[in-house]
């Protein structure tokens, strides 16, 4: 499995039955691949779609049937539509359990920088913003580090997606999750060591002693 | 009580410097044909509020370069170069807001609710210019109604008096700017007698409508 | 033509092609009855009737469509069914042209009091509230006095529905409009002198130029 | 994963000082099936929400004249006489609210929007407590949102993961209620296996939705 997978197994481990989960676009759409047997986790997409099926064949497209990226998507039995004042309005009222997004910077107070890059080209927070604090868990999946520098930090520099928002942090080293008193490691991943993931990381990790071997798709 | 017409009828009441309320996601439930004929009047200096401007592809660009766009209001404008454009061109040009803000502030605006308190954007570049209240302990921004002079939507169908039926995820901002603007203009894929439409499926209420214009599939 | 349909046709004269309007319990429910011919108006039941028709033939009910005095109606074609936020969303947003409604009473200031009397058993104010405040135009129906009392006042003394509400009043004895000077008496019924009203009303009457005998029924 | 249980099942989970809003107008569309199964529970000092408290042939009034019942929250009681007593009897017990203010604070508690301007009440005695606030000119009054611990609604059709559809004039507060509560118990004349029922009926999504119970119609 390679590391986006890997990362994306890890996520899915996270999910219960009957969640429902919006995934981000990346590496948090292959989440959907992973969700283990017996839990049915219900994806929305913020456009309007509760219960995205898989990707249809290539000549079954919908054309009225599309997610938040502009795909076209099947949806599963029972899936509902609904319009974007209400789709949102299910977001924002704590109705969504988790939701799953890459990061440009995360840090340990929680906050969450992934929609704007200083100077560059500006696309817009789409429905970030709203997922983020509404969801009831924000898990960041995504690579530890971008290339040699940090992503995990003690302050965000980029400007936020939200303020003290995140829960988890899911990489390819560990398992993170944003406490009260800063990045408390539950997990690291067998080939890593505490030198590693400490180095790779912008702020300071908490150690418990319960620290366990992240879990890996077998 | 026909409000069927052609499209150039139904864009002929855009005046300079209105409003409108564009529907539609990216390239989907468009409402192209109506927004291709805005092209065709002489209004200018527009305002367009719209989920994203749509896709190099899609019509709205082609208002922005015949140069009838002053302003854009918008949540994603990455697949749109031309809004891309704008904003490093002049900064206060496009003002963009989170996706479930700029719906609610339009529901809002079609319900009489003038301003909604609501938790999305505290701490970050969003809460720029507007007030911040704090009730039970947590912190919200006060958004105020947006309304527009002119929708225009996309129906999948839609009867003659205006009931839209908007199939599947081209509900999106379709089914709520037409409550928020004083001129509404919709373009069906079908259009039914009054009465043809079963009442459940109704997504938008024709009282809401002025125009209906036919459009292929 | 009794006094009530007699008030109630004239209610009707006000209303206008492709309105969307309420009507309120007791007299302006008649109104429904006298709308002139090729005049299509679209009655709405605020608790989520778009395009209420008549009564339904005894045996004929459905015991899912019923307005909001919980009387089964029958429904036009072309009716739309919606839940109370939205309903109220469209009278609050402005999308009702007009309500008709009874006062106990009204001011020249268009204040309106029809839901609460001191001392009376209360009820609630229902949806009237909304339908004041949101209706574009607000037309009290109904008899110009209360056996000998006023009803029509320079101040309301009960509680009030409305402030400032009030467009029109129409009655057994006359057509009034709100303005910002006071109540400006546009029509008189033919049977009534000046004297008469005046002594029948509790609050100065403007007189204008162009006073008209009241339309009735031919 | 099915949702289906007996009515018995479904109000256990309700406690001593819950808010209930319970869906219905008049007499149509109650959810009168569970009202009746929380009289046979222990629960009391419970809260009721509802349009009108239903009349002297519905169940709420048995679960107040059982004593279970201290506050209620309404927009009209005159159907209803043991709410009339309530509130000779406490004025404080029955808090009065304008229709639409009321449905507007149960979406919002649902849409976690935690408060809203409204220009209904202005002027008149339901602004007594609450805030004003002045935008354009004109004066509004900011209500809060409104939440519940249970919801109970009823539906014409269900399918078994709790997806509603509610016919007719019974959307009512039925539609708007579940978002609003931590555990929502829906009643229906009709339960279906998932993925029959169409899912541009569907009035009140799954999600919010815990417990289908099968009542006749």
């Amino acid at each position: 499995m390679d590391k986006k997978n890997l990362i994306a197994w890890r996520v899915a481990q996270e999910l219960n039955n009957g969640d429902v989960v919006n995934l981000g676009i990346g590496l948090p759409t292959l989440v959907a691949n992973h969700i283990p047997e017996g839990i049915n986790v219900i994806f929305q997409a913020e456009n309007g779609i509760i219960g995205v099926g898989p990707e249809p064949e290539p000549g079954k497209e919908n054309k009225d049937v599309f997610n938040a990226g502009g795909a076209y998507v099947t949806t599963k039995p029972g899936a509902v539509f609904v319009d974007s004042a209400t789709s949102f309005a299910i977001i924002r009222g704590g109705h969504v359990a988790a939701t799953v997004l890459g990061a440009l910077q995360v840090d340990e107070k929680g906050n969450l920088a992934n929609w704007l890059v200083p100077g560059k080209r500006v696309t817009g927070m789409g429905g970030a913003m709203d997922l983020v604090t509404g969801a009831r868990q924000v898990i960041v999946a995504m690579e530890h580090t971008a290339k040699s520098s940090h992503k995990i930090l003690k302050e965000c520099t980029f400007p936020l997606t939200g303020a003290k928002v995140v829960n988890k942090i899911i990489t390819d080293m560990g398992v993170m999750e944003i406490t009260d008193k800063g990045i408390v490691l539950r997990e690291i991943a067998s080939n890593v060591t505490l030198d590693e993931i400490r180095e790779a990381t912008g702020a300071e990790l908490i150690i418990p002693d319960d620290l366990k071997v992240m879990q890996v798709n077998e | 009580m026909s409000k069927v017409v052609t499209a150039k009828e139904a864009v002929s009441h855009i005046k300079d410097g209105d409003v409108l309320l564009i529907g539609g996601f990216l390239q989907g439930g468009i409402p192209d044909v109506l927004v291709g004929a805005v092209l065709e009047t002489d209004a200018k200096n527009l305002t367009i509020v719209s989920n994203d401007t749509g896709t190099a592809e899609t019509n709205i660009i082609k208002l922005q370069q015949a140069g009838k766009v002053s302003k854009v209001m918008a949540t994603y404008i990455g697949a749109n170069p031309e809004t891309g454009r704008m904003m490093i061109e002049d900064p206060t040009s496009v003002q963009l807001f989170p996706q479930g803000t700029l719906a609610e502030k339009i529901r809002a605006g079609g319900a009489g609710i003038a301003a909604f308190l609501t938790p999305t954007g505290v701490g970050t570049i969003v809460e720029e210019g507007k007030q911040k209240m704090e009730l039970n302990g947590r912190e919200y921004l006060l958004e105020t109604a947006l309304r527009g002079n002119v929708a225009l939507v996309h129906a999948s169908v839609a009867d003659e008096f205006g009931n839209c039926f908007m199939r599947g995820s081209t509900k999106n901002f379709n089914a709520i700017m037409p409550a928020a603007c004083d001129y509404v203009a919709v373009e069906a894929e079908k259009i039914v007698p009054v009465g043809e439409l079963d009442p459940e499926l109704v997504t938008v209420p024709g009282i809401f409508v002025d125009a209906v214009v036919k459009v292929g599939e």
